[in-house]
């Protein structure tokens, strides 16, 4: 785990758990499921493409994601996912 | 930030055990629904408990054919139309399986029509997932049982004019014992009735519409994969318990989604150990049924 | 030029065999020459790999598979990895270049590139990509005449985008003039 | 001799095999078209989906390949050319009904564009081992007409003539494509249509009563009748006697099967249809049909390269063979060289003509693609030695 | 006295002229149902008025399979299954036809029951027989998709026991526009019924119970096809209009019979007619459709 | 080698060849089966649904052959011996799971007992007309086994030599009856269960992990698994690697098909039994099968009588054919004389392995009844002057 | 027609249709539907065998048959059907 | 007794087979011949001509059919007439007297005839008939000894039915022992 992450998860937010967000980025084609379906709008599609042409996502607004991992279970290309972590409030 | 490309130290996706990672990535286009649905049907999986060593999956060909040879479990790849006398002969000679049919609209209900609705007559111990993309996919995007009227296909340039088969009101009709539909927007609910539907002895069958962007959405100027999902969200409407009667699709029409039908009655093998047990008693010593406690 | 062998390479979606039905409909109907195109794709032409190959002559074409290219059309980072070793020596690769990555290749090579797949975003449909890379190629390589490429592109696609489409070919076409005088 | 114009698409085209394929058939006179997607013969019933709504054709993509297999015999009955169109796996779906329209004598055209086998094997790349299967394929005993086009302009051309065969000898015909042929695209020619010859189905012109639907008045093959026309017939795919009606003995058996066999047998020299060329002097031919002629020529032009003397004979009808032909080449050359894209099956039926008066060399090739033409020149220099 | 012996100078029995007398006597066993079905099928011809030179009829294999080859029309004997795809193509190649398929349960309903429900969905306007003796008869008395549960048949030595199709009920779920039972014991309403069905445009779709005395009756120990038609008569009750999901049919239970489905919609051609006309307007003809008048 | 003797009815018994072939099925340890009704089989299937019961087995009657024809293979990679059982039309449609079969090489037995053909033909009557369709009726190259029984008692012996040998070569075994054979009633003597030789199921002993279900770890066989033991293997009818895995190149095409037939063709000569008799100093020599090698004895005794020299060689196994054995005959007699119940099928076999060095002389007979032993007798005397 | 036929046909009844019937003996196999199902019993099987070895049908109670035809209508062989005469009364 | 050929012949429904398969299965499992039965029966079956041959001998039967009887047992008319002229010159012909027409036959053929179908109807099962000729044909042949026939009558009948088809047999051989007393 990379200390990036680690920065991440610890960030103090009000609420009990916070997401951590692992995307395969060869692996998305795109096709925006996680970026439409995150129910707090946490996700957005890179202006880079990857290697077959697609913008894959990024956590965009890393306060909104609580890990509910939806994301990665409309994710038809197994190229997201989410951990839920427990922050301390 | 919280995003991370994958690394060798970074945690695996959850659904990786579930999936023959060696062979991905996986042949479906972008914003293709069937990959949403194996990701439903892995955390079914997961959620289910079973010994997945005892779980087979069999597939007919198409996009949604493919789906066996991704999922890390016994797993059949037949002919096409032919995944459910497979399964039969499969699940009868090893009643302990727990065994999966999941194929395609064309293949299930096109040429493989009889077989799913004489399975569902003698209500066969499988699972049927059947992911209705409302054409042939893998053939590129050809008229079938399932394709709305007035849709465009490569081979109804002019748009579709057959009416499509209402697939709950089939299976009912023949005496499925469980039979729900939902879309590849309702990822949770179909999480739980593909897992219902496993728990549930006998025959049953779960439609899931999803998109075909490269060829349904495309040749009907219908946008991509994500406009079928928003599509979806927006037009269906639950009806546990509707009236299979009452739940046709129209070409971009609403789409009554929900359990539709979920009965009692005995399995294939429960009935031929009661009619052989009453008929020649201690003769007959009671097969399998993968039902026993 | 007696044959001319080419092959087109990217995944599916990106129009590959297209391009390379334009091409070789140009030659054969509009620029007197013999043309025949095969294809490969797969169910991998559900977002994998797929190519066409033409081969382009003045005589009879009787073997019909090209086995080393005179010029490689390649819109993905896999294809050009997995036929740019066919090429013939004094070949012409022909890229999209935001997708591939040509940095390995032998100098002595001619490489022209071009962000096919931007450019098609710009003019409004990412699908015209190929009809872009269908007039780079034309421009770069001088295989087929202009006009008769251009003719086969107004033939060969769907009546309400033969504007769209056209445009795509000039643009792809222009940045090959450019191109090829920067070079 | 008619042809409708309405079906001839005059002039010159970039079309692949597939779609040459399509418009045979509409120029042919086909009708009614009954089908079911499969790799790579699809675009034919694609083309045709969207052609015949505009020439009083019907299409109708049916359940699947027993029913598109038996739907065109109904329509052929109705007094329609009609025709389905398959693969491998759709194509072994259809054997009962090849030889239900063999027994019943049925007009009809039956296309395979090989793919790779056995099973789903490779669904889209080449094949050349359907080949036994098309004649062989159903049960009992029967024959066939099957013909290999080498390009789409012969997929053009070949088709008209599948048509005109199998009204001639009212006899399924296949038309063995290949993959490589029906997605391989060329220049297409199609005439006018006053320069077409198509042959019309010979209806009885005796009027009820004194008509049977299975005596064969002339020739080797009985007239045809067409329902509404007032001749109240009956068809079986049962042993029948003359009238039409089931007759389960083995003289009916003797009498009707053996003329079955017979009308094409018999006339296999009429029926053949070849390229011969440079056989005169040749040390070695090489017969070849489909998309393996062409690679062939490679092979051959190669082997010559190097001192070789090699003829060719392409088979474009290949059942039946044409026997005499085969019998008088095996008479005179060191070999005969039978590349293809299996693992031997017209070269068993070569071989046996042979008779040993000459060695037989299969080229084999599992399919997938088609063959290095060395392996080819190689074969071919190997026996002139 | 009245009764006489067939002379040449008496007069010839009216349903003779839609008989191919000349294979007479046809091969059906004593009190076997399927002639009785014939009988009122040829009074259904005469009161109907058609013409008989239009009228085509279709059979797969079987007992009742023979039925084509039997009627003095333009008669044809197929493939076992697979009557109604060849009458599909012979009523769309001309549609002036009158098309009448005329079968077994086992030909329609086993190995042709995807054929059924494609054809009822896609509304082809062709008229469907079947004749449901309950088992295989030509074959020996098999069990099929008909036999009752319990009923003895030859491979159902010890009783049947999958559930059998109900059959109204599948052919409404795919949509046919008319369904009725009845069973051989009900001359005048089978014979008004074959009538009706004939002159709906559309699939329509007649079940008729009937005997087979030889392997129905006497492997279950029931008597002969007069025992059967007397039950027939004592156990069914007429239910036009039933829904079609209450009219199974149990081993010796009772039988609902009537008319349960009579409903419009477009045949395949009327509503390929109308797709292209609307697509194509001027630039398609539209297809006769044998509904013109 | 495990017999279970539930399976074993020892005794005498009078049974046909259905019958006895049922018993057969039971003894080599089969405990599945599935079919479809269809003359003259279905005294099999009608056997097996009385018999099964008691023994542990699974009968079921699908909906059409279709389904049987894959259901066996289910069955079969859930570990159990299976089987089907048809005719000539049935056989027709399992052809696409023949090649299935061949593909994933899975061992199974399908019993054809043979009638009248082509089409629905004499469907009460005798024919031998499906032999060529046995061997090429799927699509795409593949090899079998045909295996042709001429009594009762054989039809019990040889069905477990089905079994057995489909197990051994992990292929389709087709079991070709004919109607005469299997109407036909004789004493059939079942030994006791320690007296028969079953080949058992050869499941791999390597763990998961350290298993490919498609390498061939020794011989010409991969080992096999079955569901639910752990091994997640994947099988497809696709053209596939080692691992199961579809491989859609020619490459993997070569490998992969290629061993599939050479299993087969390579171990002709062991699989290959035969009888054979009176060929040392013969002129000629009859070749015949199934019930046409008991009727051709009565025309061999004629023929003796008026001093013909006539040897005998009856195929048990038709494919492969013994080509060295058939080889090493046609050096030596004037002629090789095949009735056969078909127009010429095996014959043609025979005649290119004779390769011109004697001649080969069909007697064809249509079916519907067996030859008249005199017209095979006439045979023999013409080519023995 | 033979004198015996008319002679039954002339018989005086109070109604006004008369039924007059053909059996075709051979054709018979006794199922015996007819005569169950005449309305108003007026067939009978015969003791005798026809060629078969079946009892066919006859007319055992001339003046009950009114030639309704359901006899006719019944026959599954064709066997037997009835002509209506009308009588005057 | 080398070889001796019987054809059983009547129509679909009287069991003509059965009574082949016992004649059959008498000789082969318990009277040490050896017996092949084959059958004729079609869609016919359903109320037509059906018939059974069975040789019977001392040797390996090879050719498995019956050319021309030694013995015909002819349960219908029609049987009589299609195979009567097949038997051999000294044959024996069984028939069902009250259904069969033996009048025109050549008066020096042995002709035995029983109203087998009567005598079962007055046993109370019809279906009998066929056993009743089986009595009568050993009765009246003596090809296959009584009591293996017996044996295999009751081998050969569902358990519930062995009474009354062994009282159907005994009648059957003793009308036969009664006949052959006063011919
Ligand atoms: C016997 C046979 N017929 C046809 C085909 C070609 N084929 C492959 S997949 C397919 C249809 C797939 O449609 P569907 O089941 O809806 O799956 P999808 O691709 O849409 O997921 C067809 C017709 C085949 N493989 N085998
Ligand atoms: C492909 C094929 N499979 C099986 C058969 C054998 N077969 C002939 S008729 C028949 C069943 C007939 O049953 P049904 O349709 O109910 O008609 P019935 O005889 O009962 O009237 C079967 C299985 C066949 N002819 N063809
Ligand atoms: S885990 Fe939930 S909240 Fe976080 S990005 Fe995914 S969908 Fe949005
Ligand atoms: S859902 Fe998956 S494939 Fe789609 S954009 Fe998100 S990460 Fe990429
Ligand atoms: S063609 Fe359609 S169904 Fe197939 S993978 Fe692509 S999007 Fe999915
Ligand atoms: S077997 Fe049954 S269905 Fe067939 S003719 Fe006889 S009684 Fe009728
Ligand atoms: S015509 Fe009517 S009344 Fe007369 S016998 Fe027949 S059924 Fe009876
Ligand atoms: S209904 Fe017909 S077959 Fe039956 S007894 Fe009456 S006449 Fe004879
Ligand atoms: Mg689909
Ligand atoms: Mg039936």
């Amino acid at each position: 785990m990379s200390a990036a992450t680690q920065a991440g998860a610890v960030k103090k937010k009000k609420k009990k758990y916070q997401g951590r967000i692992y995307v395969d980025r060869e692996r998305c084609k795109g096709c925006g499921f996680c970026v439409e379906f995150c129910p707090f709008g946490a996700l957005e599609l890179e202006t880079d493409y990857n290697a077959k042409g697609y913008h894959p996502p990024f956590l965009a607004h890393e306060d909104k994601c609580n890990g509910c991992d939806l994301c990665g279970l409309y994710c038809p290309d197994f190229a997201i996912f989410s951990e839920k972590i427990r922050v301390e409030d | 930030m919280t995003t991370q490309v994958a690394e060798a130290n970074t945690p695996i996706n959850p659904v990786e055990p579930f999936l023959r990672m060696d062979r991905m990535p996986h042949i479906w286009c972008p914003g293709c629904g069937i990959g949403t649905t194996v990701n439903c049907f892995a955390r079914a999986l997961t959620s289910s408990g079973y010994d997945l060593d005892k779980v087979a999956i069999v597939s007919g060909i198409g996009c949604t054919g493919r789906v066996a040879g991704y999922l890390n479990l016994d797993s059949f790849h037949t002919t096409h139309g032919r995944a459910i006398p497979f399964a039969t002969g499969l699940k009868l000679a090893n009643p302990e399986l727990k065994v999966v049919v999941y194929s395609g609209d064309g293949d299930l209900i096109a040429i493989g029509g009889n077989h799913l609705i004489h399975a569902a007559r003698r209500n066969i111990d499988i699972t049927v997932v059947c992911v209705n993309n409302m054409l042939y996919g893998m053939t590129g995007g050809q008229v079938g049982p399932a394709t709305p009227n007035t849709a465009i296909a490569s081979t109804a340039p002019y748009g579709a004019f057959e009416q499509p088969f209402n697939l709950p009101f089939l299976a009912d009709s023949c005496g499925a014992v469980y039979v729900a539909r939902w879309t590849s927007y309702h990822v949770r609910q179909m999480t739980r009735a593909m897992r219902e539907a496993m728990a549930k002895p006998g025959f049953s069958f779960i439609e899931i519409v999803a998109p075909c962007p490269t060829l349904y959405q495309r040749r009907n100027r219908l946008g991509d994969g994500l406009d079928a999902m928003k599509y979806y969200k927006q037009r269906s409407t639950r009806k546990d318990g509707a009236s299979t009667r009452d739940v046709d699709i129209d070409f971009q029409g609403d789409i009554v989604v929900g359990k539709f039908i979920d009965r009692e009655r005995p399995t294939f093998l429960q009935a031929m150990n009661h009619r052989f047990t009453e008929r020649l008693g201690s003769r007959y010593t009671p097969y399998p049924t993968g039902l026993e406690d | 030029m007696a044959t001319v062998e080419l092959k087109f390479g990217g995944f599916g979606g990106q129009g590959v065999i297209l391009a390379g039905i334009i091409i070789g409909k140009a030659a054969s109907l509009y620029d007197n020459k013999d043309a025949t195109l095969t294809q490969a794709f797969g169910p991998e032409a559900r977002g994998s790999a797929c190519s066409a190959q033409v081969i382009v002559s003045d005589d009879r074409i009787l073997y019909p598979y090209v086995s080393s290219p005179d010029v490689l059309v390649a819109m993905s980072q896999d294809a050009f990895t997995r036929f740019s070793p066919e090429v013939k020596d004094d070949a012409i690769l022909v890229v999209e270049s935001e997708l591939v990555d040509t940095s390995g290749v032998d100098p002595a090579k001619r490489v022209y590139g071009i962000p096919a797949t931007r450019i098609a975003e710009e003019l409004g449909r990412k699908m015209v990509l190929n009809i872009v890379m269908v007039g780079f190629f034309t421009a770069v390589t001088g295989v087929v005449d202009r006009e008769a490429v251009r003719r086969s592109v107004r033939d060969s696609v769907p009546p309400s985008t033969i504007n769209l489409n056209l445009k795509a070919f000039d643009k792809g076409y222009e940045y090959g003039r450019k191109v090829l005088a920067e070079a | 001799m008619t042809v409708d114009p309405k079906g001839v698409l005059t002039g010159h085209h970039y079309l692949d095999g597939d779609h040459a394929c399509c418009e045979g058939a509409l120029a042919a006179g086909c009708r009614f078209a009954a089908g079911y997607p499969i790799t790579p013969s699809t675009e034919v019933v694609e083309r045709i989906s969207a052609r015949f709504p505009m020439i009083g054709g019907v299409f109708i993509q049916m359940e699947d390949e027993l029913a598109s297999s038996i739907a065109v015999l109904g329509a052929a009955w109705a007094g329609k050319k009609s025709m389905t169109v398959t693969s491998g796996p759709g194509f072994s779906l259809m054997m009962e009904h090849i030889g239900l329209a063999a027994m019943t004598e049925t007009p009809v055209v039956f296309v395979n564009v090989q793919r790779g086998g056995p099973s789903t094997g490779l669904p889209t790349l080449p094949g050349q081992a359907d080949m036994m299967q098309a004649r062989w394929g159903s049960h009992g005993d029967y024959e066939i007409i099957a013909l290999c086009p080498n390009s789409p302009q012969e997929c053009f051309d070949l088709t008209i003539e599948a048509f005109n065969l199998s009204e001639k000898y009212r006899v399924p015909v296949m038309f063995m494509m290949d993959e490589c042929v029906g997605h391989m695209t060329e220049r297409v020619i199609i005439p006018k249509p006053e320069e077409l010859h198509v042959v019309d189905r010979k209806f009885t012109s005796r009027p009820p009563g004194e008509y049977l639907p299975y005596k064969v008045y002339d020739g080797w093959v009985p007239e045809m009748v067409k329902a509404g026309d007032g001749y109240r017939f009956h068809i079986t795919g049962l042993t029948h006697n003359e009238v039409g009606y089931p007759a389960m003995n083995w003289q009916a058996q003797e009498k009707l099967v053996r003329r079955l066999i017979d009308k094409i047998r018999k006339n296999a020299d009429e029926i053949a249809m070849y390229e011969e060329a440079d056989t005169e002097d040749a040390d070695v031919v090489v017969l070849s049909y489909g998309i393996t002629s062409r690679v062939a020529m490679r092979g051959v032009e190669m082997a010559r390269a190097q001192g070789a003397k090699v003829g060719t004979l392409r088979l474009i009808v290949v059942w039946p063979m044409p026997e005499t032909k085969i019998r008088e080449i095996a008479g005179k050359v060191k070999a005969i060289v039978v590349p293809e894209m299996n693992y031997g099956q017209v070269a068993l039926e070569v071989e046996r003509l042979a008779g040993g008066r000459t060695q037989t060399v299969l080229v084999p090739h599992g399919g997938g693609t088609v063959h290095d033409p060395e392996a080819i020149a190689r074969a071919i220099l190997e026996v002139s030695r």
